[in-house]
């Protein structure tokens, strides 16, 4: 148990400095060093599957290329255009609903107990591949045509006007 | 256009499917410098090992003494005013009585500096100097230096030493 | 099994051992590719530091530590220190599931896997941390606010991006053919000869070409061209920081050299293991395999620097339209092809050379497919650029 | 198409006093020309259908203290690829106000070359696109070329001067 | 003279980018130089990027400028040749030779055949040296360092050769006014023919290691082309022009030196891209191979310089017995030749294009202005237009393929 | 071919013993600095084509511990100016220099670079050593490869002999100061 109470502490921290941090390249950086402290709790609940691939995907894909598109913006390093009172307002409104949302929904949860229904070998590889590919065959694919049709939109987004000069 | 008719027009060839899969290329390239690896370094190892300078290098001066061993040189000044750098200078003093085994001639350079630095080792004031007496030795390079006080030779370095003379087998 | 003292005490024995091993072979990495680039080259290469110039790497070394260590005052000071630090992190993590013997038997029933962890992910591990070694570079070249670095940065973090997808499915064909993504699985799935380059030979050159991009070797060398960029992400480096950036990508070499043995080249094993067994016994036996792993892995880190003073390097679109366009379709069909070598010997009840067979037939096949592809589209392509 | 041939039409063109000081030297053609003439002459010889001067090889400026009036020059050299003819173009400004017409908009290699000659001579080339000094620092404020100015770097500390001929 | 119509230049035609069409994206400035690698050290390039694609360039020369033209004004017609020697240093015996060229045409020297061989035979392997340099350089640049370190092996066998006839390696203030300085020896010849029968194999190997590799040919083919009609408005030369398709050779079209008694092929590219000037520079090898070979078969006997006592120094044995040539030799090394008034152009191929040297003599010691033609001077304003619209790495090698010699550039 | 024995470092010296061998720090790390210096080179006309040809085969830099080239200032040891700097480049020499990380070393190569050379003209300076420090002065316009690698030896001569300190000494803070720098 020590080693959740650490690795939560740490994910809630790293996840705060996420947005607290004022340079968007220290935010992508805790970013990823929330997923990294997610993945150490997939290794805790032994779904080292999971872990491996939120470590590729988000962490070494997804990431990257976010932090990529930030440097690219922030090459001047011009300080962030102050906010207007009207987005101010905006903020906190929605932000204090989200809060009254969240304590609502925790206000009557109670902690069940754990650890009886838990098999430790769930989030192994096999028996992940069995359920996809078995029980939710379906949705599985249907997830795949829905990236699909995302990869074709962003190719589409990303190809140049006939013409212009592609390199 | 065509201006002469000796033009040769070099096609750019279509890449082959070979070509475009690279990898023939690549392993040709890779090839060859595989052959090179198991073939002999034509490195020479400076400091220990010297190589061939050619007969006429142009090296470090040297002002010549002939077989008596008296100083050729006659301050005429043609040598500086051949140096395009500017790099010699001397002062003319008259021979007096008794120093003939000194210097040839009736005049001699009492100073003769050159400026290793300035220097650019063209050749001319070999060329220019009508006694024979100012060389670029063929069999040594002017040293390295660590400051500007050294670089000035005078006649104490240029001056040939009579026990170890300087011979140039090559032209001249 | 309980960890017990001993089992820990061994492996940290163990990992002492391979980190040493890794850095020393990194260390000597630079000084062995001068020697060959000097040979390449007719030349003879560092000689004077030491009996033939042996001591190089630690004259360097210690040079670079006693260098003025220089942050620019530009630059976004912790972030330039954690780039190196994170490209030597996680270039020292990969080590960790690599199976570098097979077990060994102390007596007492002590038996000990020469692997620092065997999870059933291995090969996902491999791939996740090779995946996030671009940081480091993302990170110093973003801080040292120079534009050569960002641009550096900028082409590192999208050339590793795009090739590991095709590194991925290259590996996917690994999978199919062993079941497992375990390491110490697909290892020993290749025993007594049945490695898996015979079967494999089209994904091998793949996941070759990958790992060249993913150590931002020749030729794909961009992100730290000397050339172009001078020096790319590690332009504005001195003294040890630079140091750790030059040893990532060495130690980077040795484990990708190192898992391409793992993946193709039989791990640790190697031809006449059985005669030794029976000869010296089993410890003996997986040390020399373990001698043997090593041996391989050096062998693609030579190859790493014989490419590297071959081969002119990519442009930057170039090397994008080889890797989406070139590389990942050819891997996409080596996946399908795998799953034929598969099942055609299983369902005609061919012999077990069934399966290299038909492995090897793809290659034609996909030099023929191609063949067609440039007759087509070829042509198409050169009339449009006579045409611009 | 001879030297002769080329010099006639230019005089029979632009009239003997805007073409004249015709001389051959070496085999090359030169004719000297004023300043309004110039671009005028250069478009008829680059568009002319046998002379076809279409290769501009050099550009020049000359500094002729001694000459009153006439003491900066500028010097053309034209090459006809197709008849393998050269012909030098000469004209003279005063250095009060040594304004030429500029000729980028025919040859796109008189660009440098013209700044060069400004840098060199203070040639001013009107109408050039980026007129500024090329080969020396911004901060100069003097036309090195000209013959009042020295050569010598002024600091050189290592030369003794009571020597031959200098 | 309002009757001359002012158009019809190709220049007029070239539009600047549309002020209208606006750049979303972020635009970047790269100081390219003058210490980048690819600049080799010696000019700047101030890149407007979009990305990695250059919208805009500015260049800035004149980093090492140290004043030729002036320097030559103030020195005897010899002493110009260890200027000479520093201007295109890649080829020092080509611009001495032409140098040397264009004082016998004013001196009017007739050079014997025999120093005419000679000449032609120094200045192809000066040639082959230049070329060496900037195709192997084009290697480099591209990453391909090791066929760079293969041809250099034989940039330092021509450096012997120089070193036999001259003495020094690279700036070798070869040849006087009416010849050569020194004959032929045993072993120059020894050493030219050596390398007539050895450097083809390297030259070869070189070119088996890049001609026709992929990775080089998508690097070079269609990068920093140029029409030919651009190329000669912008006053290119020698392999950069003939790459863009028109024969213009200097050796063909105006022989000079004898160079009409040699077989040789203009080679010509057809688009004037990177890989055509590549391929042009190669081709100029093998035919520069081809006329030293002839000129060796044919050395024909005879003096090695011109009988002009009043311009050729004479041995130095004469000038210690003999009063007449003791006299020459001091006017000589004074400058003090009968120069004649008078204008003089010679031109000749250099390692870039033509390399012209205009004199112009009062009759004194020293020229009253003599104005070098550098073709890299006039190509390079070519530059920013020939990467327009390419990346960064297209422009690092446009610029190597281009050949700009700092020493010419800038004089 | 003859003679076949290379020079190399000699062990510094210091205590030997049975199985212990102490030195000063000093001595190994002059040591190792002198068998790793790497160049930035500052080509800019004739020199840098000869400093090509003592990188090449021939006569092959990279034997002294000098293979990697460093165009970055900031891994660079040694500056080695090479050809004509004129008045133009000046500054930029000097930026070059700053850039460099401690300890540094300069080589003027060539007759240009250390004092002008022929070039006495008012575009030229006329030595870099009136703008930065010059350890050594290689003459010759260009100097063989020869001079060049005797050059590099005595810089690596210098290495070796420095004071790890020598850096920090108030003798070398008056010499930076009379350059204007710092």
């Amino acid at each position: 148990m020590q080693y959740w109470y650490f690795l939560t502490a740490l994910t809630l921290i790293s996840a705060l400095m996420v947005v607290l941090s004022k340079n968007p390249i220290h935010s992508v950086l805790y970013l990823v060093f929330t997923f990294f402290c997610i993945s150490g709790h997939y290794v805790l609940l032994n779904a080292q599957f999971l872990m491996a691939v939120n470590i590729i995907v988000y962490a070494g894909a997804i990431m990257v290329l976010f932090l990529f598109v930030i440097m690219m913006l922030d090459l001047r390093r011009n300080a962030p255009e102050s906010k207007s009172t009207l987005t101010k307002i905006a903020g906190v409104v929605t932000g204090g609903t989200l809060l009254v949302i969240f304590i609502a929904g925790t206000k009557n949860m109670s902690l069940g107990e754990v650890g009886n229904s838990y098999n430790s070998q769930t989030g192994m590889v096999e028996n992940l591949g069995q359920l996809l590919y078995k029980g939710y065959l379906l949705p599985f694919e249907l997830v795949s045509i829905l990236f699909f049709v995302a990869m074709v939109g962003a190719v589409m987004l990303g190809k140049r006007e006939a013409g212009e000069r592609n390199f | 256009m065509k201006l002469s008719n000796k033009t040769k027009v070099l096609e750019q060839e279509e890449m082959t499917l070979a070509e475009r899969m690279y990898l023939p290329a690549i392993a040709g390239g890779m090839l060859t410098t595989l052959k090179h690896f198991f073939q002999k370094p034509v490195t020479i190892r400076y400091p220990e090992q010297k190589r061939y300078l050619g007969p006429i290098y142009r090296g470090q001066h040297i002002l010549k003494k002939d077989e008596q061993g008296a100083e050729r040189c006659t301050a005429c000044g043609l040598c500086a005013v051949a140096c395009p750098a500017e790099a010699i200078s001397m002062v003319a003093e008259e021979r007096k009585k008794g120093e003939e085994h000194l210097y040839r001639e009736e005049k001699y350079a009492k100073v003769y500096e050159i400026n290793m630095l300035r220097c650019i080792f063209c050749g001319l004031c070999e060329e220019a100097c009508p006694k024979q007496a100012i060389f670029l030795r063929h069999d040594k390079m002017v040293p390295v230096f660590n400051s500007r006080d050294e670089v000035i030779f005078g006649k104490d370095k240029l001056v040939e030493n009579m026990d170890d003379r300087y011979l140039r087998e090559g032209w001249k | 099994m309980e960890i017990t003292s001993t089992v820990f005490t061994a492996k940290a024995i163990y990992v002492g051992v391979i980190f040493a091993i890794t850095l020393g072979v990194a260390a000597y990495s630079t000084y062995f590719e001068r020697i060959f680039a000097a040979f390449f080259q007719d030349r003879v290469g560092p000689d004077r530091a030491g009996p033939m110039g042996i001591l190089q790497p630690l004259a360097d070394a210690v040079k670079m530590f006693m260098k003025e260590d220089f942050i620019p005052s530009n630059a976004s000071k912790w972030l330039f220190i954690t780039g190196p630090c994170l490209s030597m992190f996680t270039a020292l993590m990969t080590s960790a599931v690599i199976p570098f013997g097979d077990t060994v038997d102390f007596g007492n029933g002590l038996r000990f896997d020469l692997q620092g962890i065997d999870v059933n992910i291995g090969i996902l591990w491999v791939f996740g941390v090779v995946s996030l070694g671009v940081y480091g570079i993302l990170v110093g070249g973003w801080a040292s606010n120079n534009k050569y670095s960002l641009l550096g940065a900028i082409r590192a973090a999208s050339q590793n991006i795009s090739y590991e997808l095709a590194m991925g499915l290259s590996i996917i064909c690994i999978l199919m053919m062993t079941g497992s993504l375990s390491t110490k699985a697909i290892v020993e799935a290749q025993q007594n000869g049945h490695w898996n380059i015979l079967y494999q030979p089209a994904g091998f050159i793949l996941f070759i070409i990958c790992a060249f991009a993913e150590c931002n070797r020749t030729p794909f060398d961009l992100p730290e061209c000397e050339t172009e960029l001078i020096g790319g992400y590690h332009t504005e480096y001195s003294s040890m920081k630079l140091g750790f950036y030059l040893f990532a990508e060495y130690i980077n070499m040795f484990i990708s050299g190192a898992v391409m043995a793992t993946l193709y080249f039989g791990g640790y094993d190697y031809p006449f293991y059985d005669v030794v067994n029976d000869a010296w016994g089993t410890n003996i036996a997986n040390f020399i395999g373990f001698g043997a792993l090593i041996g391989k892995a050096l062998l693609f880190v030579f190859v790493f620097m014989w490419v590297r003073w071959t081969l002119p390097r990519f442009r930057y679109d170039q090397l994008m339209n080889l890797g989406w366009t070139g590389l990942i379709p050819i891997a996409m069909f080596n996946v399908v092809w795998t799953g034929l070598s598969i099942l055609l010997p299983t369902s005609f009840n061919l012999p077990s050379w069934g399966s290299i067979g038909v492995s090897w037939i793809g290659i034609p096949v996909l030099i023929a497919g191609l063949f067609v592809y440039h007759a087509v589209v070829g042509g198409k392509k050169k009339k449009v650029a006579l045409a611009r | 198409m001879t030297n002769e041939q080329i010099a006639q039409d230019l005089v029979s063109k632009f009239g003997e006093d805007k073409i004249y000081g015709i001389v051959e030297n070496y085999g090359l053609l030169n004719v000297t020309t004023s300043v309004d003439t110039i671009v005028p002459l250069l478009h008829y010889l680059y568009q002319h259908p046998t002379f076809k001067f279409q290769f501009l090889t050099d550009l020049g400026g000359i500094h002729f203290p001694d000459a009153v009036g006439q003491e900066l020059g500028v010097i053309y050299h034209l090459h006809s690829l197709e008849n393998n003819v050269r012909l030098i173009i000469k004209l003279y400004v005063p250095i009060e106000s040594p304004v030429v017409p500029t000729i980028t908009k025919l040859y796109a290699a008189a660009d440098w070359m013209e700044r060069e000659a400004f840098d060199f001579y203070g040639i001013l080339f009107e109408g050039h696109p980026n007129l500024k000094r090329i080969l020396n620092t911004d901060d100069m404020d003097y036309h090195p070329m000209r013959k009042e100015y020295p050569m010598e770097d002024a600091t050189r500390q290592d030369k003794i001067d009571a020597l031959f001929g200098r | 003279m309002s009757d001359v119509a002012l158009v019809s230049s190709p220049n007029v035609g070239i539009a600047k980018p549309e002020e209208s069409k606006k750049y979303v994206n972020e635009l970047t400035t790269l100081n390219l130089g003058p210490t980048h690698p690819a600049t080799h050290g010696i000019f700047q390039n101030i890149l407007t990027m979009d990305g990695e694609t250059i919208i805009d360039s500015e260049q800035t020369v004149g980093y090492i400028h140290r004043a030729f033209e002036k320097i030559a004004e103030r020195r005897p017609l010899y002493q110009i040749t260890t200027l000479t020697d520093r201007m295109n240093y890649c080829s020092s015996p080509i611009n001495n030779m032409g140098w040397h060229m264009t004082v016998e045409k004013l001196l009017g020297i007739e050079v014997p055949k025999r120093a005419q061989y000679m000449r032609v035979i120094m200045m192809e392997l000066a040639r082959i040296a230049d070329h060496i340099i900037c195709n192997s350089i084009l290697a480099v640049d591209t990453g391909a360092m090791t066929g760079f370190l293969y041809v250099m092996q034989w940039r330092e066998n021509i450096y012997e050769i120089y070193e036999e006839l001259c003495g020094a390696r690279l700036t070798t203030n070869m040849g006087r006014f009416g010849g050569m300085e020194r004959d032929f020896s045993a072993e120059a010849i020894r050493k030219i023919k050596h390398f007539l029968s050895e450097f083809p194999k390297a030259l070869r190997e070189f070119e088996s290691m890049v001609k026709r590799n992929r990775i080089f040919m998508d690097r070079t083919i269609g990068v920093g082309g140029i029409s030919g009609e651009r190329a000669l408005n912008y006053g290119f030369t020698g392999p950069n022009l003939r790459a863009a398709g028109i024969d213009y050779d200097v050796r063909a079209m105006n022989p000079y030196s004898s160079y009409e008694d040699f077989e040789f092929d203009v080679p010509v590219g057809t688009t004037g891209d990177t890989y055509d000037r590549f391929l042009v520079r190669g081709e100029e090898m093998w035919q520069s191979l081809r006329i030293i070979q002839q000129a060796m078969d044919n050395l024909p006997e005879g003096p090695y310089h011109a009988d002009a006592p009043h311009y050729y120094l004479p041995p130095k044995q004469e000038v210690y017995r003999n009063m007449e040539a003791l006299i020459y030799h001091f006017k000589i090394v004074m400058g003090e030749i009968d120069a004649p008034v008078g204008e003089v152009y010679h031109s000749v191929e250099g390692g870039n294009g033509e390399l012209g040297f205009y004199l112009v003599s009062d009759g004194g010691r020293t020229p009253y202005r003599l104005k070098f033609r550098r073709p890299c001077y006039i190509y390079y304003q070519a530059f920013p237009e020939m990467i327009k619209g390419s990346t960064l790495s297209d422009a690092i090698i446009t610029m190597s393929s281009m050949n700009v010699i700092a020493g010419e550039l800038d004089t | 071919m003859s003679d076949r024995t290379i020079k190399t470092v000699e062990a510094p010296q210091g205590l030997e013993g049975q199985g212990f061998f102490a030195a000063k720090l000093d001595d190994l790390v002059g040591l190792a600095r002198a068998n790793s210096l790497w160049p930035l080179p500052f080509a800019t006309s004739c020199c840098g084509i000869e400093f090509m040809a003592t990188m090449a085969s021939h006569y092959d830099l990279a034997r002294f511990g000098a293979e990697r080239i460093s165009f970055s200032a900031r891994q660079a040891d040694v500056l080695m100016v090479m050809g004509t700097i004129a008045k133009k480049m000046a500054p930029v020499v000097k930026q070059v220099y700053l850039q460099m990380a401690e300890p540094r070393w300069v080589m003027a190569v060539g007759a240009c670079a250390s004092s002008g050379g022929v070039f006495d003209t008012y575009s030229v300076l006329q030595g870099i050593d009136r703008i930065i420090p010059v350890d050594v002065y290689v003459p010759g316009c260009p100097p063989r490869p020869e001079q060049i690698l005797d050059g590099f030896m005595q810089i690596q001569e210098l290495a070796k002999t420095e004071q790890r300190r020598r850096r920090e000494s108030p003798e070398y803070k008056a010499l930076l100061n009379s350059y204007g720098i710092e």
